[in-house]
């Protein structure tokens, strides 16, 4: 059986072509050579596998020349066509994380190549792939590399083969969203028993089965005193003043908007509308209070109700709008809601 | 309660004249068993076989597993409220024929399952391979409603496994443990730096098939209890249960629960097993919260410092375990849950039809859609008519060339949620 | 974005037609509202009439700020 | 925790004995209980008959039994019946996650209730049934 053909792909550090300064290096393909962590990964490998390149380029090139570099890489790895391709490891370094995690990504989508990689769990590329290419989880320096080799090589001939992988416990790769089944040496109540001597000599122990996270956030307390505090109005639904003076797009927004609303006391037909294109517009270019009730606000405010409506809203399109940038528009605004010293929220959605 | 058992090791089984164990082989006179079978006039007829490990046999459609025990010492008996008249059992000495399980086989329901092959890949999965077993296959009298058929069946194990365990009476051990727990106050002064323990045991308790009897009342109608964990070895707790096959359990995990085994392992070392808690797993909202209450106010009763949680089932008791979990973590009683896990075929849907953040340590019996193709074997006992249609299985499970391609849900045992078995997941 | 606002410290409460939705992004007060054109308001009543919904709302939005919640909350009464 | 706490808290005794109704496609549940109890039947998949259960949900009925009762599996069984509040009593977010969730775990299974011999379908009902009568006493001793 002929080797199994691997591309390599390390940073400018690891090609010993310098640190910081030279971040910046362009993707560069040496065919034939084996390059630093490529030594230890082609000893590892033996007879089974061998490097038949290596690619080389500088974190920031990569990340700050995304489009083409990738292209580049890409075109470099689709011509020496290997079997399998390998990127990093690049424990904590943060670019050169994603970098490696961008492309082996890329290499698998687009050139149908199998590809692993490996990091430290913190590195910001783990989050961002590690349920899209098998990735060796590492120590947080380089200092690790035996290790880190001492399982990505195994892993990658297994990849290339074609042989099937064993849970991540096993084969060493962060847990990437598929469960896979495999035999312990002890069986489920010896393992509950650690387990529990484990927690309760409050030792560090691994659950089996980490259960989905909850991404929520605790409520804050309640607002004590109403006719004291200054409430801000915000909105999904799009409204905005009539003629949308900064140009909310009606789906997919790239911005948010914020409007004065100091002496008004009614949103009318005449003075706002919905920049939203989700839903029919018409009942809120009617009346915008039907989505963001200011005119109900304002008597309250008058009658003491509440404290004060806080003379901005914000605005943003709930329709199409990545959860990333929504998420991102709300961080910014709430800041300055607070800096404006607002006690509470009242957010519409349509 | 101070409970010795006495291990008597079968290493083989055969069929003879006269039922009687001999040098650590178990004859049996089929003509005898029959006859304690047929005493149920809802059975017709019956038919006994031997399934030895390694052996190229495939049992199917299982229905119960059961390990031949006899009291030899102190109150009451085997199986006490089904076969056995009510008496508080768990105290004084037990033998159990060791290495060997009466199985009984059958088809009840129409998409019943089960299967335990004694070679190949699938005795790897499900832990009773490693047995000799003496198969039961009963044949109902026709027209017979399923729920008469499941008792008669249930019983009829239960009444050829005591009569085998009788013939143990008068034997000598081959090994002996002894298992004893404590009062309340007793253990808190004979260990009294040792952290508190006990397992919340969840029954599985929803309606015909998914059954469990605790001194023979029905778990369903039971609010939670507190037992002596040496109760269970005298057969305080039998299955009712013959629907998901991969974790259900069996009457012998009730017989030799692992949790109870391995947490008397510490006891008196690392920590103090004070006591096991049984709690049920109802269809009704309403029961559930009023079980999962009772199991974290007796926790907190007992002063205990941790738990281990088992469960039993798909679904449905996901809900019963993340409540017990959660109340019991926040009466500040620390918890270890046992499950297993229906991620899909690909292993990529999530496990549990609930979760919550106080369940941070769980040990997974494993992934209950995997699929595995079984060869085929030279003998089957019971029928392979019903493999088509056991849990896991589909209308390609028994191929032309006699392999089986199903669901390890199918294979009794294989994910078990006592921890019974070897298999896990990440 | 109800979770951002949440996570810089200001109570907020989701005035929100489709509850479901609101529960996935992880709002903790919420007051499920009347239609997804018109939250807060029913262009088929008189405009007394529907500034008299609009303002029961708000008041049960207000009555969601000013009380203490542990985990997602609808206040639907 | 706090979502069951919150029914508690906002339902009286009385309340909680407000009346069930079962939702189901088994014919046999209809035949057996429909003349004592409000059954509402209809022929569905197991799927979308726990999408009516959500329907319900949604409009403020209580859920009242687990939807994924029994350890027969969605997609094997083509049977289901369960319980929610015969009476609206506004949204509850716990009865929300379960039904949700229930609705979630019939992706994981492969579809084949239909590939039985026409006598399995009478074993299905018969056990589905059994799991709601198994709820009945519960819901009617409060």
């Amino acid at each position: 059986m002929s080797k199994i053909k691997v591309v390599h792909y390390i940073n400018q550090f690891f090609a010993n072509i310098g640190g910081e300064e030279k971040a910046d290096y362009p993707a560069e393909l040496r065919v034939g050579e084996v390059v630093g962590p490529g030594m230890a990964l082609a000893q590892k490998f033996g007879d089974e596998a061998e490097i038949i390149a290596t690619i080389v380029c500088g974190d920031s090139y990569f990340n700050e020349n995304l489009d083409k570099a990738k292209a580049d890489i890409l075109a470099m790895v689709k011509e020496q066509a290997p079997d399998i391709f390998i990127a990093g490891p690049a424990f904590n370094a943060g670019r050169y994380g994603v970098a490696c995690g961008t492309i082996a990504d890329a290499v698998q989508q687009e050139l149908g190549i199998p590809a692993v990689t490996g990091m430290y769990v913190e590195n910001p590329g783990a989050d961002m792939f590690k349920n899209k290419v098998y990735m060796v989880s590492t120590k947080n320096s380089a200092a690790g590399m035996r290790d880190a080799v001492g399982k990505l090589a195994p892993l990658a001939l297994k990849i290339a083969k074609g042989e099937p992988i064993g849970a991540s416990c096993q084969e060493g790769y962060m847990p990437n969203g598929i469960r896979v089944n495999f035999f312990e040496k002890e069986r489920g109540s010896k393992r509950a028993v650690k387990m529990l001597i484990k927690k309760l000599a409050g030792k560090p122990f691994e659950t089996e089965y980490p259960m989905p996270t909850f991404d929520r956030v605790a409520p804050n307390p309640a607002v004590k005193d109403l006719s004291k505090a200054t409430i801000a109005l915000c909105t999904s639904g799009g409204i905005v003043p009539k003629g949308n003076p900064d140009h909310i797009e009606s789906s997919n927004a790239s911005h948010y908007g914020e409007y004065d609303i100091t002496g008004v006391n009614d949103l009318t037909e005449e003075t706002y509308e919905t920049a939203h294109g989700g839903y029919d517009p018409v009942y809120a270019n009617e009346d915008s209070d039907r989505v963001l009730p200011v005119d109900v606000l304002r008597e309250m405010e008058a009658n003491g109700v509440i404290g004060k409506l806080h003379n901005k809203f914000y605005t943003t399109v709930g329709n199409g709008t990545a959860v990333a940038s929504a998420k991102a528009f709300a961080d910014e605004y709430a800041q300055k809601l607070i800096a404006d010293g607002v006690d509470a929220v009242i957010m519409t959605s349509t | 309660m101070r409970l010795e058992v006495g291990h008597i090791f079968i290493k083989d089984i055969q069929f003879g004249a006269e039922s009687k164990i001999e040098d650590g082989v178990l004859y049996v006179s089929e003509e005898a068993v029959k006859e304690i079978v047929l005493e149920d006039e809802k059975i017709k007829s019956v038919k006994f076989d031997i399934a030895r490990p390694g052996e190229s046999v495939r049992i199917t459609p299982v229905k119960d597993v059961i390990e031949p025990r006899v009291k030899v010492e102190g109150r009451g008996g085997i199986f006490p409220g089904v076969i056995a008249k009510v008496d508080t059992v768990g105290s004084g000495k037990t033998y159990a024929l060791k290495g060997m399980a009466v199985v009984t086989a059958g088809k009840i329901v129409g998409f019943q399952e089960g299967i335990i092959d004694m070679t190949g890949p699938g005795a790897e999965y499900t832990p009773f391979s490693k047995l000799n077993n003496l198969v039961v296959v009963c044949e109902p009298v026709e027209g017979i409603k399923p729920h008469d058929y499941e008792k008669a069946v249930r019983l009829a194990g239960f009444r050829v496994a005591v009569y085998l365990g009788e013939l143990a009476r008068e034997l000598t051990p081959d090994e002996s443990k002894v298992y004893e727990t404590y009062g309340v106050l007793e253990g808190k002064e004979k260990f009294p730096n040792l952290p508190r323990v006990a397992y919340v045991q969840m029954l599985q308790s929803q309606g015909l098939l998914h059954d469990t009897y605790v001194y023979g009342v029905d778990a369903k109608k039971t609010l939670s209890t507190i037992m002596s964990p040496t109760e269970v070895m005298d057969g305080a707790i039998v299955s009712g249960n013959c629907v998901s096959a991969c974790d259900k359990n069996p009457t012998y995990v009730h017989l030799n629960n692992p949790v109870v085994h391995d947490l008397f392992e510490e006891h008196g070392k690392t920590l103090n097993f004070v006591c096991q808690i049984l709690t049920n797993e109802n269809v009704y909202l309403a029961d559930k919260m009023r079980s999962s209450d009772w199991t974290a106010k007796m926790c907190r009763f007992l002063d205990l410092d941790a738990v281990i949680v088992s469960q039993e089932g798909f679904g449905n008791p996901d809900t019963d375990l993340i409540m017990n979990t959660k109340k019991i973590e926040a009466e500040g009683v620390k918890t270890v849950i046992i499950t297993d896990e229906y991620a899909g075929r690909d292993g990529k849907s999530q496990s549990l039809a609930d979760a919550d953040p106080a369940a941070d340590a769980v040990v997974t019996g494993g992934n209950a859609n995997q699929v595995i193709v079984l060869p085929k074997l030279d003998k089957v006992i019971g029928t392979l008519d019903y493999v088509n249609t056991i849990a896991g299985g589909n209308e390609h499970s028994l191929r032309e060339d006699g392999t089986i391609e199903v669901e390890i849900q199918a294979i009794t045992g294989a994910t078990n949620e006592t921890g019974f078995n070897y298999l896990s997941a990440r | 974005m109800v979770k951002a606002i949440e996570a810089a410290g200001l109570p907020v409460v989701h005035m929100c037609t489709v509850t479901p939705i609101s529960m996935t992004v992880g709002a903790n007060r919420i007051v499920p509202t009347i239609a997804i054109p018109h939250p807060l308001g029913n262009p088929a009543l008189d405009k007394d009439e529907e500034y008299a919904l609009r303002k029961e709302l708000v008041e049960k939005a207000l009555v969601a700020l000013t009380t203490e919640v542990e985990d997602q909350t609808i206040f639907d009464k | 925790m706090e979502s069951e706490q919150k029914i508690r808290e906002r339902l009286t005794g009385d309340e909680m004995n407000s009346g069930f109704m079962i939702i189901t496609n088994n014919p046999l549940v209809n035949e057996k209980f429909g003349g004592n109890y409000h059954v509402v039947f209809e022929e569905l998949s197991f799927e979308d008959t726990l999408k009516k259960v959500r329907d319900r949900i949604y409009e403020g009925h209580r859920l009242l039994s687990h939807p994924l009762s029994g350890s027969v599996k969605p997609n094997e069984t083509p049977y289901k019946s369960v319980m929610v509040s015969e009476n609206i009593e506004g949204l509850d977010t716990w009865s929300m996650e379960i039904i949700e969730n229930a609705i979630h775990a019939c992706g994981k299974f492969q579809f084949r209730s239909d590939k039985y011999r026409p006598e399995v379908y009478e074993d299905f009902r018969l056990i589905d049934c059994t799991l709601i009568e198994s709820a009945i006493p519960s819901a009617e001793c409060w």
